[in-house]
């Protein structure tokens, strides 16, 4: 049974569930549920068979982003247990939501025809609209939710005229004949092919909120709820790279002259938006969500270096950054319930108010930064290397010079923590934001060992 | 002359005619001042009541809303309808309208939700 | 002038598409950039519909389904957002909605 | 054994950061105190075991591997520690003075509520800067590097409780970055170029490649970037005068004695690879003795007594570059080695002025100290005349050794170095004489508030004073017939400088800067000493009035020729070119980023329309481009 079929079901579960009794049975179902599920995939049942007459292909490739969308993906529904979480749509079908576009998210990471792509983008996107809105009565998240909706589904026309217009010059939407087309005929790309492509790849930009598409990602991380938002800058983006990568790895290789100028250009230009825009931030949201757009930027690296070795760099930097992500939106929740409200102030003396916290915090805002041992640093470490060893050079100076001003920024909510008074009396971490936090942190910490391993599955 | 020379004749005609027509009117017909009648809408003579933009109720919206979305549901019948004589004919019928019965199950466990939720209330 | 080839219809829906896209970059009234957006994906399934005919591929046809599909529940979604503005705001124009900035 | 006592170096104050960390508040400021000096007392003691067990007998390196820590094809990163003559010097100036500081913090940071917070984070300092020392590999010496970096922010911002995280600490943080971001590049050519970041690897490896390969100088070109950034170099030592705003044995141990010599250390421990790269020698020579001119002559005008060592400091370790420029490594290493004894004796007794003054750190409010402040008077007088090089201070061996490799290679440069050594003279004697003598300018209550620091305090300024005077002897000049200890000690690592100057000469140069260091304490004694001058004065232009002829002409003329051009060009400097020019060059990213991200911000104007166009222009302008290709 396909790791699709497992999720679409629990999902559809969780939300008939809504109708009867045991409501509260249902949450830890649908843990126990992606549990399996991840399961399954980490066992690496179904690996490389073919799925829906070659539609979807389970290779290493998608196991591994497949086992950190699942992975993300619990933990982002363990949150959704705790019991201060304030919305106006029944946590049930939060959940259930949640488990919906995580499924999307699976079927990016593991297309092997657009129509699977497709689909994977709308399904990840749809129950998102909704999730934005989920506190229906507040301004802030009605405004979300439109913003979402309107600029994702420009972003999707741009992305579907895009497949269509491949399919006329190719004749076909799977990966492979794509590939195969591509290479058959190097030297006379058709304009048709060559639209089509920037067209896709606009519209994926857009997904891991690129700059110039990146206008939305601020507004809407800011107006949806923190616990949403923590699923859209970690699920969602790593989504978006996987889609992305595998996209341009599997179907584009041999037309690399014709869009590789273009990802550095958005790189760059991602790098300088996100990073720079942190700085003048003062809502620890909207910091976290300029930094969601620069990683983005360094995501990218990973991208244009597309070669061996490239793939692991770019699970690693994936995975570094939405687990520190995640840190971030569990401490920003945490701080939330105990009355504080978004911006940096309401962090200070965190340390002092509750030191786990405080200590996994830090951890997290220094792995962003890239200080070794931690995890961040070795996603740094692979990404600049492929890019230099790939003769992007002068990107890659640009790059660090730029991750130089993201330290400013990741120093303040530290500084925040440990320097400044409290700004309340200490507090309790709910049992999920606990387990949360602690598993985040351990990822973040013992993910320095992976490198080999992920290398090595690859 | 093919299909867009037709069409270079049929635009002026097209014009002309309409033109025309709003011209003899304008010649024949009688001329009067400028009132509040003049500018309502016509509805075949009868005096008209209230505006013709009212606000509907939201539930209104829900019934087109689910409407439309079970309705493009349907599409996926057609291509069944398409290939399904020559499934019979290789003796898959049955694999095909299992495969029917899970679709339409699971587009019932849809409407199933929307009731119990209360979607399909009037009030 | 020759029969009617492709290219004619690519043209035609990439008009239709950048019809589309001007609709949602000047309209303020979201019920009319959804309009707009929906013109966008029919270019599209104009486009899908007659490569396949052209190429005598069923692909492209029934992409179009999964597209008019999706395009629907998307749009549920998109009107149930704007009824939720709507109640809340006592507006569907988009110039209201700006108070998310910096 | 051995392997157990090189691990528990660093592993001491990691465990001291734990507990008094997580216990701090329940031990009490006292208990924690003493913990943490302790923990380093304890390090110190396993060096110190450590030398009498291994290096007697003569052997030169141990390597500890603990584990592997990356291990891919191409490129394997053991996580290991070697111990080194070099490394193992450096480890006991950092636990030898570090325990002073610590101690002395005891006293220092009595009154404060977060004494448990500051031993910590010291703590946690000592560790970084411990696994630095101790690297056997670039990439392991990062993570110190880094570490101590994110120590020094912490504890520069220790008394920034209620302020803002302003624009300066941005700025500090991205100067600094820019220097990293230079080692980190290095760091990845070296992984490409040698398929290795270990020492051994690497340095064998470049043997193979022969001077001046550009490949080398490039890689050497960016650590030294990276050096400059940690050592305050220009154009990148903006930061250090800033981060002042610390507690005092902060800016001792931290911005003094141990981190910012960082850089030099990664040079000095790198010298294989700069022996090949002349280009970078000679960039580097120039920058130091730039930077030691420039930042003495800013030194002479300032008027907080923390600026005043900052800056001594950023001059000082440009003489310590200016040394490594001409290939003396030993000699370089030489003048870490002193100065952290007479720089962190400074500072401390720094910190027992303005502890008698509750605070106060204008030299124009101080004066007449020597009879309130015994004991740091005498401390600070050895540490002023160990920094001008009056002998037998420790200061003089090593700076006479640093001029006189200098005039071997280039005479030339050794005047213009000579003339920095005057105006290290000087600022330093002007320092002294306005604080200790002359008359008390501060208001009544702070004169009745004078005292004496503790016990606590004053033991390590005089076991520091000790040591300013006595470091020197380490290294004695090839002419006294003594060994030279630490040369002898380093050879192993550094090699073996020699030396072919006469000994006529090398008599010559020390008298010229014998003299010149006299020269300037006599004009320092005249000017702040004998007429009790005070820098207000010297700044306003009426003064001119009321010279009078006849009186003491030879000090007039010297004052008009010499000393007002000077204080003037030193003021100029310091408003014009420091604050405008060099600071906003450098600030060039770090004073426009926050303008820019300002910028980014608004652009974020929260109408979607405006998010719609931006992203149909996107789309426009890549096709647009895609068509032009």
């Amino acid at each position: 049974m396909s790791l699709y079929l497992i999720l679409s079901i629990l999902g559809a579960l969780v939300l008939l569930s809504s109708l009867g009794r045991g409501k509260r049975l249902v949450v830890p179902l649908a843990i126990a549920g992606l549990l399996g599920a991840l399961a399954v995939t980490g066992m690496g049942l179904g690996l490389d068979h073919p799925l829906l007459k070659g539609m979807a292909e389970f290779d290493r490739y998608a196991v591994l982003f497949s086992c950190l969308l699942l992975v993300l993906g619990t933990l982002v529904v363990l949150l959704l247990t705790n019991p201060n979480e304030r919305s106006d749509i029944p946590r049930v079908e939060m959940a259930a939501l949640l488990l919906f576009s995580l499924t999307g998210g699976i079927m990016m990471a593991s297309f092997a025809h657009l129509v699977m792509l497709f689909l994977g983008v709308e399904i990840l996107s749809i129950p998102l609209y909704i999730l934005a809105g989920a506190r229906k009565r507040e301004r802030a998240g009605n405004e979300a939710a439109l913003k979402y909706f309107i600029t994702g589904s420009f972003a999707t026309g741009f992305l579907l005229f895009g497949i269509a217009l491949i399919y006329g010059a190719t004749g076909s939407f799977s990966t492979r004949a794509i590939a195969a087309w591509a290479e058959a005929n190097p030297a006379v790309f058709t304009p048709m092919f060559h639209l089509g492509l920037l067209l896709m790849l606009v519209g994926l930009a857009f997904k891991i909120s690129a700059a110039p598409f990146h206008f939305w990602a601020p507004d809407v991380y800011e107006g949806s709820p923190s616990i949403v938002t923590s699923f859209m800058s970690t699920v969602v983006k790593v989504a978006a790279i996987a889609a992305f990568y595998r996209l341009f790895s599997e179907a584009f290789p041999a037309a690399a002259d014709a869009w590789s100028w273009v990802i550095a250009a958005v790189a760059a230009l991602t790098l300088a938006v996100g990073n720079l825009g942190a700085l003048a931030q003062r809502s620890f949201k909207r910091l976290m969500a300029y930094s969601g757009i620069s990683h983005a930027g360094f995501l990218l690296l990973a991208l244009l270096s597309v070669g061996p070795g490239s793939a692991g760099a770019l699970w690693i930097y994936a995975a570094a950054y939405s687990f520190a992500t995640l840190i971030a939106f569990v401490s920003l929740l945490a701080v939330e319930a105990a009355g504080g409200g978004e911006s940096l102030e309401a962090l200070s003396g965190l340390g002092r108010r509750n030191p786990f916290l405080g200590v996994c915090l830090t951890i997290s805002m220094l792995s962003l930064i890239g200080v070794p041992p931690l995890a961040g640093f070795f996603g740094k470490l692979f990404v600049f290397g492929n890019a230099v060893s790939q003769r992007h050079v002068v990107l890659v100076v640009f790059a660090v010079v730029m991750s130089a001003v993201g330290m400013a920024y990741y120093m303040r909510p530290i500084i925040q923590t440990w320097l400044r008074p409290p700004a309340g009396s200490p507090f309790q971490l709910s049992t999920s934001q606990a387990w949360v936090l602690g598993i985040a942190t351990a990822f973040v910490v013992l993910l320095a060992a992976a490198p080999v391993w992920v290398m090595r599955f690859l | 002359m093919d299909a867009y020379t037709v069409l270079i004749y049929f635009l002026p005609l097209g014009a002309l005619i309409a033109g025309a027509a709003m011209f003899t009117g304008n010649l024949l017909s009688i001329k009067t001042k400028e009132s509040a009648h003049k500018r309502e809408a016509y509805e075949c003579g009868e005096v008209i009541i209230g505006d013709a933009r009212i606000q509907f109720k939201v539930g209104y919206y829900l019934f087109a809303l689910l409407f439309v979305i079970f309705d493009v549901e349907s599409l996926f019948l057609f291509p069944v309808a398409r290939i399904f004589r020559g499934q019979v004919a290789s003796g898959l019928a049955p694999h095909l309208l299992l495969d029917l019965a899970i679709f339409v199950v699971v587009l019932s466990l849809g409407l199933a939700y929307a009731w119990r939720k209360g979607a399909l209330k009037w009030d | 002038m020759g029969p009617i080839t492709l290219d004619h219809y690519v043209f035609l829906s990439a008009a239709l598409f950048c019809l589309g896209v001007a609709g949602v970059l000047i309209r303020r009234n979201i019920l009319v950039m959804f309009m707009s957006l929906e013109i966008m994906l029919n270019a599209v399934n104009l486009l899908l519909g007659s490569i396949a005919a052209f190429r005598g591929d069923a692909a492209g046809q029934v992409f179009v389904f999964f597209i008019m599909l999706v395009a629907a529940a998307e749009i549920a979604v998109g009107l149930a957002v704007m009824v939720m503005v709507y109640r809340n705001t006592g507006s569907i124009d988009l110039k209201d909605l700006s108070n998310l900035k910096w | 054994m051995k392997n157990l006592l090189v691990v528990l170096i660093p592993l001491l104050p990691l465990l001291g950061f734990a507990v008094s960390g997580l216990f701090g508040k329940r031990l009490g400021k006292s208990a924690t105190g003493l913990l943490a000096s302790g923990m380093v007392l304890l390090s110190f003691l396993c060096a110190a075991a450590l030398a009498m067990l291994h290096f007697r007998t003569g052997d030169s390196a141990i390597v500890v591997n603990l584990f592997s820590w990356i291990r891919m094809p191409g490129l394997s990163i053991p996580m290991g520690l070697l111990v080194d003559p070099l490394s193992l010097m450096m480890v006991f100036v950092v636990t030898g003075i570090g325990f002073l500081i610590h101690v002395y913090s005891i006293g220092y940071m009595h009154d404060d509520d977060g004494v448990a917070r500051f031993f910590s984070y010291l703590n946690l300092f000592t560790f970084f800067m411990l696994v630095l020392v101790l690297a056997d590999n670039f990439a392991v010496l990062f993570i110190g590097w880094e570490g101590v970096g994110l120590c020094s922010y912490l504890l520069i911002g220790f008394w920034f409780k209620n302020h803002a995280f302003n624009g300066a600490a941005v700025k500090a943080f991205v100067v600094n970055r820019i220097g990293d971001a230079g080692f980190l590049l290095g760091l990845f050519l070296m992984a490409m170029t040698f398929g290795s970041l270990s020492f051994a690897e690497v340095f064998s490896r470049a043997a193979s490649f022969g001077s001046g390969a550009p490949a080398i100088t490039l890689i050497t070109l960016f650590l030294f970037i990276g050096a400059s950034g940690k050592s305050a170099q220009i154009p990148l030592y903006t930061w250090l005068p800033d981060a002042m705003a610390g507690p005092t044995p902060v800016s001792a141990l931290i911005h003094a004695a141990t981190m910012v010599t960082a850089g030099v250390y990664l040079v000095i421990r790198s010298n294989a690879l700069y022996a090949l790269a002349p280009l970078t020698m000679a960039i580097i020579a120039a920058v130091g003795l730039a930077t030691a001119i420039w930042a003495g002559l800013i030194a002479l005008s300032q008027r907080d007594i923390k600026k005043v060592l900052a800056y001594s400091t950023v001059s000082q370790l440009g003489f310590m570059f200016l040394a490594l420029g001409m290939g003396a490594w030993s000699t370089g290493f030489f003048h870490v080695f002193t100065h952290a004894f007479f720089k962190a004796l400074l500072f401390l007794g720094a910190g027992s002025v303005i502890h008698a003054l509750s605070g106060e750190q204008d030299i124009r409010r101080m004066g007449g100290l020597r009879k309130a402040l015994p004991v740091t008077y005498a401390t600070m007088l050895a540490g002023t005349l160990a920094i001008a090089g009056i002998p037998p201070f420790a200061g003089f061996f090593s700076k006479d050794e640093i001029f006189a490799k200098v005039f071997e290679h280039a005479p030339a440069l050794w005047a213009i170095a000579l003339a920095g050594a005057f105006v290290t003279s000087f600022y330093m004697f002007r320092l002294f004489f306005l604080v200790f003598h002359g008359e008390f300018r501060g208001d009544a209550t702070a004169k009745h508030h004078l005292h004496e620091s503790p016990k606590v305090m004053t033991a390590p300024l005089v076991v520091l004073a000790l040591g300013a005077l006595g470091a020197g002897f380490a290294g004695l000049p090839e002419i006294f017939g003594a060994p030279h200890w630490i040369s002898d000690f380093l050879a192993p690592v550094t090699g073996r400088g020699e030396s072919h100057l006469s000994h006529a000469t090398e008599w010559m140069l020390m008298g010229a800067s014998v003299a010149t260091g006299l020269l300037a304490l006599l004009f320092a004694w005249v000017r702040y000493g004998v007429k009790g001058r005070v820098p207000a004065e010297d700044a306003s232009v009426t003064g001119v009035a009321r010279w009078s002829l006849g009186k003491f002409f030879i000090d007039e003329l010297y004052d008009r020729a010499i000393v007002k051009p000077l204080f003037r060009f030193s003021a100029w400097i310091h408003d014009v070119l420091d604050r405008r020019g060099l600071d906003g060059a450098v600030g060039a990213i770090a004073g426009i980023s926050p303008w820019l991200g300002q910028q980014v911000r608004l652009l974020q104007t929260g109408n979607t329309a405006f998010y719609l166009f931006a992203m149909a222009l996107g789309v426009f302008l890549i096709l647009f481009v895609a068509t032009l290709r």
